[in-house]
């Protein structure tokens, strides 16, 4: 009688053991691909320089900062308020909570977008939502907001707005008074308004 | 799949008719287990009848080599399962009077239920008392809300809805695999320590 | 004593009780992605009584509130329902195995009324504690502790380690 | 203890819960897609210098170009003998099954897009999946038509972000001279841990 629980026992303990070695522990609870590339594929990841500037000005609580390049680059310069996770440790442990904040919209920020891009992918595998790229980086940032382009006359109203807006915008981010600024004009490059309109597709050169 | 109801499979309106059924199987088995005599019960402390180790340890195991077996498949989403909340105090302070009833009382709340359908006297006074504790406990709550809510000196004790492998970082594949061990290892010793424990006859 | 044989020919052997309860309880995670419990159908039974013997009262304090919703009768709960198909499903065990009769189980050295005072004073102990760690052993431990709950097994823990802790001290109540 | 001798039923149960968990492991449908390579390891490999390519050594033959721009671009024009995989279908069977077969012959496959931050993502994935062999063009399709009509630095390598101006400098003397106070990084939001309620309302 004692050998049959002997047996019994063994398998159940077998049973267990088979639990251990399912392979999937990659996958486990990850976004699987097909999704992730409908999340890649629907560029809704970006945000503009100009919303991200009027949010913060309006100091909208729903948004968060997060600067991924290295700390040498962060304490040269970033955006106020805004909490850096270098790219080498974003996914410890440590910074969980903030970038799975519920109701919160995570701006992912680099000098250009690709280490943002390549965060945001990691986080989305992650299964953490709203999580934004801002477009362009700091460098959008200071060619839009800090140098706003004065508009050719012929521009549409909106885009005198959004100069306006732009202006006041440098003013709240230290870009200086007016008169103070470097009013490069340089006259080949087109002053290119960034359309706050999310563009369907990230085309173009 | 996942949970049939949370996720619409079956309508809610079965919830209830579902629950009767699972109650009458629960019932069923937890009776025929020889959970309706409160000396049978209590023979896991006094160590002449360890029926409910055996079942409550194998039972445990069961379901969790189930359902995370399920969970693999697919079969089963475990973020729509109840896990439990962790408020640290409470659970520790309501598992030691919890402790006390049960040692003093022969019962729990379900296997008194239990006794109680088959005539056991001592399980309907135990459920009766079960009531009395939750009306006393009931009117005393503005003073145990502390400690219930894990607010003012038990702050912090909430730590959410999550898992002991959550919480230790550990797979929850290993722990399941040892806490079976465990639990093997456990029925092989209690039935070393009943052969030599006085037997009581009940 | 003859009906010892008797108890115990009809029992089932335990491991297949463990067993079947483990399937039942994996069904129940199945269907309705939540476990078994005992002490809510009790909490409700109250919760329904005062409501009804004191309306405002049970309106005012803060823990019965929660539980009352105008919607719903507060005995409404899926918890009521299941506690009603324990109750059928043991008279039905009962039957099966001839165990259905009136009787106080207790052991023969204490006298009766001994070891229901006890049962009394167990089941206001169980009430309170199943309040503040919000379930019993069938909610809270077992049902959490399949799950992996951290609050399952710290209240499993607790149970049967105070359990054990107290034992000495009933020892002439049962042995 | 005499019920401990009948285990005729227990073994059919154990037989039982053993045959179901058997069955679902067999039958149950295995994703198509998955990853290879955890999150952290993909995050160590991200910025390795060896997933690029330079623009000018990608004339040798032993390359595979893929352009992952829209058929239309891809039309227009393209770097050299390159295969147009659109980026939504980049998950496709056919393609897929073209991947495997480059890496069995293990050749190194390049793909572009019209600036490198557009391809990163698609590479992301295909790396994650665990084709090691593809390589990212630096620069992408309008480098490639820049340095060929010879205008700005062609090579110039633009894997690592560079700020465009030193906005620390571009702050100091915008704001007239004051030192710039980087924000403090203790930014002490709290996060809630999050508390993962479940939707089956349960409790006992």
């Amino acid at each position: 009688m004692s050998k049959r629980y002997f047996i019994l026992g063994a398998v159940l303990i077998i049973v267990a053991f088979g639990l251990v070695l399912l392979p999937d522990s990659v996958n486990k609870d990850q976004v699987p691909p097909e999704k992730l590339l409908k999340e890649i594929m629907s560029q809704s990841r970006y945000i503009s320089p100009d919303l991200v500037a009027s949010r913060m000005i309006d100091e909208d609580p729903s948004i968060f900062l997060v600067d991924v390049r290295s700390a040498e680059e962060y304490s040269t310069y970033s955006l106020p308020g805004a909490l850096n996770i270098p790219l080498e440790n974003l996914l410890d442990n440590e910074w969980k909570p903030y970038l799975e904040q519920t109701g919160v919209d995570v701006v992912l920020i680099s000098n250009d977008n690709l280490y943002a891009e390549q965060a945001w992918v990691l986080c989305t595998r992650s299964g953490y939502k709203n999580i934004y790229v801002l477009k362009g980086g700091l460098n959008q940032w200071f060619a839009d907001i800090m140098q706003p382009q004065m508009p050719a006359p012929t521009e549409p109203a909106e885009a005198f707005d959004l100069y306006t807006f732009r202006k006041g915008a440098s003013k709240y981010f230290g870009g200086g008074s007016d008169d103070q600024m470097v009013t490069s004009n340089k006259s080949e490059s087109l002053p290119v308004i960034q359309r706050t309109k999310k563009s369907a597709a990230a085309g173009g050169c | 799949m996942g949970p049939l109801i949370p996720l619409h499979i079956i309508p809610e309106t079965w919830n209830h008719v579902i629950a009767v059924l699972l109650g009458m199987a629960f019932g069923f088995i937890m009776e025929s287990s020889g959970f309706s005599s409160s000396r049978k019960i209590v023979g896991l402390f006094y160590g002449y009848d360890f029926t409910v180790l055996r079942v409550f340890f194998t039972a445990t195991v069961v379901t969790a080599i189930g359902l995370y077996y399920f969970s693999y498949m697919g079969w089963i989403d475990m973020s729509f399962v109840y896990i439990h909340p962790t408020y640290l105090t409470a659970a520790i302070v309501g598992g030691l009077i919890m402790g006390l009833g049960f040692v003093s009382g022969g019962y729990c709340p379900g296997t008194s239920l239990i006794g109680a359908a088959i005539g056991r006297i001592d399980g309907i006074v135990f459920t009766t008392g079960l009531m009395i504790g939750i009306f006393l406990f009931s009117e005393a709550f503005p003073v145990l809300e502390g400690i219930y809510e894990g607010t003012g000196m038990f702050d912090g004790d909430f730590l959410g809805y999550i898992t002991i492998t959550e919480y230790f970082n550990i797979s929850p594949h290993l722990f399941i695999f040892g806490f079976t061990v465990v639990a093997v290892a456990a029925f092989y010793f209690t039935n070393l320590i009943r052969k030599r424990v006085k037997p009581v006859n009940y | 004593m003859d009906n010892k044989n008797d108890h115990s020919k009809t029992y089932f052997n335990p491991y297949f009780g463990g067993v079947m309860l483990g399937l039942i309880l994996l069904a129940t995670f199945y269907i309705t992605g939540r476990g078994l419990g005992a002490s809510g159908a009790a909490k409700s039974t109250v919760v329904a009584a005062v409501d009804r013997v004191a309306p405002k009262h049970a309106e005012e304090s803060t823990y019965y509130s929660k539980f009352i919703s105008d919607d719903l009768h507060p005995m409404n709960t899926w918890l009521v329902f299941e506690a009603i198909g324990v109750l059928a499903g043991a008279f039905l065990s009962g039957a099966i195995a001839g165990r259905l009769k009136i009787k106080t189980e207790h052991n023969p050295k204490i006298t009766r009324r001994r070891r229901l005072v006890f049962a009394l004073i167990g089941g206001i102990l169980f009430g309170v504690g199943s309040q503040i760690a919000r379930g019993c052993t069938s909610g809270a431990a077992l049902s959490g502790a399949a799950v992996l709950s951290l609050g399952g097994f710290i209240t499993m823990m607790a149970i049967f380690g105070s359990a054990y802790g107290f034992a000495y001290f009933f020892r002439k109540l049962w042995t | 203890m005499i019920e401990l001798t009948k285990t005729r039923r227990l073994t059919v149960a154990t037989i039982v819960f053993v045959l179901i968990i058997l069955v679902g492991l067999i039958t149950f449908r295995r994703p198509d897609h998955k990853y290879t390579i955890t999150s952290q390891e993909m995050l160590t490999i991200v910025n390795a210098p060896d997933n690029f390519i330079q623009l000018n050594d990608i004339n040798n033959s032993a390359l595979v170009l893929v352009d992952l721009r829209q058929a239309y671009d891809f039309n227009k024009g393209t770097i050299g003998d390159a295969i147009n995989i659109p980026v939504s279908d980049i998950l496709d069977k056919e393609v897929i099954n073209m991947l495997i077969d480059w890496q069995k012959k293990s050749k190194t496959v390049v793909i572009f897009s019209d600036n490198l931050q557009s391809a990163s993502a698609p590479w992301m994935l295909w790396r994650q999946m665990g084709y090691d062999n593809i390589k990212l063009l630096s620069g992408g399709f309008c480098k490639y038509i820049s340095s060929r009509s010879g205008n700005e630095g062609a090579t110039g390598d633009n894997m690592t972000e560079k700020p465009a101006l030193d906005y620390g400098e571009f702050i100091k003397n915008a704001s007239g001279g004051q030192e710039v106070v980087t924000p403090n990084s203790t930014i002490q939001i709290s996060p809630i841990k999050r508390t993962k309620k479940s939707a089956a309302a349960g409790g006992c």
